[in-house]
């Protein structure tokens, strides 16, 4: 089946562009432990607010280079807030993060759109442009990075491939099921070979079969050395992971494990 | 690279134009009305002054010779005039055409011109002045000046037509000024906002854009190019319809009551240049500052 | 009931109004625009209309009489001159103050009338016709009229300048016809294509409300009070900075070289409200047109 | 806990305006096998075709007045076309569709705003509007039909209530995490008594213990007389219900029990 092909496919950190590339190169597709770098993902003190809703307090984490973390949590528990802070989406009220050493609250906004390119956001409410098709939706990710146009419709089949969409090529958002358009932002995510892939809710709207299947995938994801952070309600579903969880409740960090 | 990059941001301005058509229909619609409306009230504003300044042909100047001038001095002084850069003498009066002409506008009274011993009317020339180019000159300078001159004993002109004229003429360059700076002003500020009004019907497509990771730039300029393309169709269409209401005026001769035949002119080649350079800079521009407004993520 | 609903329409209208702040801003400033520029062209097409119409004023014609006529006569050609609407009687010239003219005129050469034995001048009327109305007469009737009638000898008025001046009527009723269609249109066509970005803008409510259940009407109506707010809006405030405009234009009057101070009058009553209702039905209607559009669901 | 106020809070049948109220009034709360109109939704050889996709293909189905049916299928199989062609949101290529014996091929326009006024629909991307608040979202529903304002309040409170989401009453859909949206999505269906209940995915963005009060709620409300569709694909979570199933699959009806 499709999943297997990810095995050839995904060579996270080839072609790292400036900044991000230098400390950053993985070693061997492992991280180490004693490296500096090999955090990927630092929070310290993290708060905010929104305006008097509290979404996120005092939240301290430290994701390791190649980590598989989950963060679950009941509905408004902040995971969405979260992922978006890490991924420079939303300022924080107070705290720092730290993305590869990176302090997002002193990166120029050019820096930041580096960054982006590096990171794969699967969005809960997919963030799909309505007037481009599948394929365009796609290939939009590789598109911000100047890639030839041959690497980018290599890349994208694939992509689109793997999320076993590979015949809606064509067709426009509007027109795909919950479902499809939730796997369309997937491959948007995974299409550029992320170092960090943060997925929010990726399977909320995939039957059972389907949530299996983009679970292989992000193991094999993971498995080449990508970091992943997935927000998820349906905790049960990755429980036999036995990967790090992170509970969230009302934006405090209740249970790590 | 960077031609690969540009044919892409082509390529996306195009389609983009394609996937959002009503709202570009709408844009380049306003664009070319507003554009087609400001180029009319040019054209009408062009052709009103070379027509006002036509009648400024009508302009004629009497200057009355000293009895008994040489004819040197008379020459020195038809001379004088003809090197005015628009005068031209129409005719020389001698005293005996004068009195013949008194004669003749007296009609049926001519008999009380019987009894006169002596001619007592002065010999005169009468100028003229070339079409178009009649105002260019101030007509109380001339007259000054040659009244000064040796041999001349008076300068006469219509100082009333004149006048009005003037008059006519400074009413059409403020009221010019008037309507065409608020017809700038309004056009400018109805097109920057339907380009903003076009913008924001797809600020979630920049929004998204950013998010994966576009630049600014990336993300601006296929908007800038769909603004300048809209500039450039609408100029085009602009002053192509411009071009056949005049080409419908012009041959189709318009025959106002008792003004006889109106000849039009086109827009100057500058101006039409003028016209579309600004259009195309107004799609840019206009692009440019609406699509700045929906940065914020 | 039927209040509850009016004033729910009237609360969602200005509560849209709010949210959709941009949009409804854009959408005001574009009609203001619009309205503006068209009743500025109004307002300079009627100025001008009401000068040069006062310059009808210099219109003038002499009605020379039979030498000999008798004093019954005369009134009687005074009074059918008097009859007409708009002609007045300036002054009645004499023989004797034919002459003594004559002579004012000729100046210098006066000597040459001293021989004369009988008067060869006539007497005669002097007609004005009245300020603003001069044209409302046929000059070329009243003249034949008037050389039909026993003892006047002949008609005389300046036909050059009222050809120029018919000319120039002409000329601006056709102008202003022309640019104020066109103007008409345009604006037309921008203010409710710019009705229809806004509402564009709104498809998504649209397309919501119908989903849980709301009547067409119950969708249009909200819709059509924003229209019509943002119609009264542009038009009360068009009305006033036009009239602010006209306010300083007539305290500081405006010297025209050599044509002296223009007296400016405002837009007349029925003009403004005119323009006001138009401003308003253009909101009402483009929003009727364009919400129509976004109605597939 | 809240749910409980369901019990007092939904009367259906109560108010119905017009063609609707004729045939199909309630008989205490229970419907009644023999009756022609206790057959609320009727189906017949349905094709539904979006260009060469077809998506639903000769679908046959009864819902008797008060019956609970799950949808499920996996991603893409039609089951929100399936929603949206009850709805009249979307008009079939071919087949019949009856809702209370009105057939929706040939309602008029006003007919149908009347009839979408007794059918609840929980929409899988909620379609809430922006720029209105919670509440007003929610009233929008009551609004619609002209009732009395302190009615309109009183039902959206407790609707709000009931999805526990009392506190975000003021907040705009835009602030509120994926499953407070889904909530409001809910909460808005409910708060006309509909007569139907069309659910899309109405979990899909919730955790297991809101799933649990929601499922909790549609059950209240199903007690009451209320028809229920709901599609899902977490059919293990409704497993324990032992409801009526359709599954489908590529636009067929696969299994029925
Ligand atoms: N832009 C915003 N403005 C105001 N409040 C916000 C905003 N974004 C999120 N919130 C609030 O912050 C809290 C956390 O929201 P968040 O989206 O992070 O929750 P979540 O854990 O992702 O929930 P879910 O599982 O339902 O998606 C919620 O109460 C939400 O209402
Ligand atoms: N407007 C449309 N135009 C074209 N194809 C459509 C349209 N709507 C749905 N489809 C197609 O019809 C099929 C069924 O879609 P539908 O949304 O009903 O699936 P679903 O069962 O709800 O899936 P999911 O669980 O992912 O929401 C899909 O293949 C989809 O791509
Ligand atoms: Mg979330
Ligand atoms: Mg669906």
């Amino acid at each position: 089946m499709n999943l297997l092909a990810a095995k050839k496919t995904y060579s996270p950190g080839s072609g790292l562009p400036n900044a991000l590339s230098k400390g950053s190169t993985l070693r061997n597709g492992l991280w180490t432990n004693d490296n500096l770098w090999a955090k990927v993902i630092q929070l310290f003190h993290l708060f905010k607010n929104f305006g008097p809703n509290v979404a996120l307090r005092d939240i301290d984490l430290r994701v390791l280079k190649g980590e598989f973390v989950f963060v679950t949590g009941p509905s408004g528990a902040g995971k969405t807030t979260l992922l978006r802070l890490i991924f420079g989406a939303e300022r924080p009220t107070s705290g720092q993060i730290l993305i590869n050493a990176i302090n997002l609250n002193r990166i120029s906004r050019s820096s930041l759109d580096l960054l982006r390119r590096k990171v794969g956001f699967v969005f809960q409410d997919f963030k799909l442009l309505p007037k481009k098709t599948v394929f365009e939706n796609v290939a939009l990710a590789l598109e911000v990075t100047g890639e030839r146009g041959s690497f980018i419709r290599k890349k994208t089949h694939q992509s689109l491939r793997l999320v076993n969409l590979a015949e809606k090529e064509q067709a426009y958002p509007l027109s795909l099921s919950g479902g499809e358009q939730q796997r369309v932002a997937i491959a948007r995510a995974i299409v550029k070979d992320p170092l960090i892939l943060l997925a929010d809710e990726p399977t909320g709207n995939l039957d059972p079969d389907l949530t299996r299947d983009i679970i292989t995938l992000f193991r094999n994801i993971h498995m080449k050395g990508t970091t992943i952070v997935v927000a998820t309600h349906s905790r049960e579903r990755f429980e036999d992971s036995g990967q790090r969880t992170i509970v969230l409740k009302r934006g405090k960090i209740v249970v790590e494990k | 690279m960077r031609l690969r990059l540009w044919s892409y941001f082509l390529r996306q301005a195009l389609m983009n134009i394609m996937n959002n058509r009503l709202v570009h229909v709408i844009g380049l619609g306003t664009m070319f009305v507003a554009i087609l409306i400001f180029g009319t009230f040019l054209f009408l504003l062009i052709n009103l002054n070379t027509w006002v300044q036509g009648w400024g042909h009508s302009l004629s100047m009497s200057v009355y010779l000293e009895d008994g001038i040489s004819e040197g001095k008379r020459d020195m002084i038809a001379s004088w005039i003809k090197s005015l850069p628009t005068a031209e003498i129409d005719r020389f009066i001698t005293k005996e055409g004068a009195l013949k002409e008194l004669r003749r506008v007296l009609g049926a009274q001519a008999g009380l011109l019987e009894g006169l011993s002596t001619n007592p009317l002065p010999a005169s020339l009468e100028v003229v002045f070339e079409k178009g180019e009649g105002l260019r000159l101030d007509p109380d300078r001339i007259k000054k000046e040659l009244e000064k001159m040796e041999g001349v004993e008076e300068v006469q002109y219509s100082e009333d037509w004149l006048k009005r004229f003037k008059g006519l003429m400074s009413l059409i360059r403020v009221g010019g000024l008037i309507i065409g700076g608020l017809l700038c002003m309004g056009i400018l500020f109805i097109v920057t906002n339907t380009i903003k009004l076009t913008i924001y019907s797809r600020k979630e497509e920049i929004e998204i854009l950013k998010l994966v990771g576009a630049t600014d730039w990336f993300v601006k300029t296929p908007f800038l190019l769909e603004g300048a393309i809209q500039g450039i169709l609408s100029g085009i269409l602009a002053l192509l319809i411009l071009y056949s209401g005049y080409y419908l005026l012009s041959t189709e001769k318009i025959h106002f009551t008792s003004l006889g035949v109106f000849d039009f002119i086109f827009l100057p080649y500058e101006y039409a240049l003028l016209i579309f350079l600004a259009s195309v800079a107004l799609g840019l521009v206009g692009s440019l500052i609406a699509v700045g407004r929906f940065f914020d993520i």
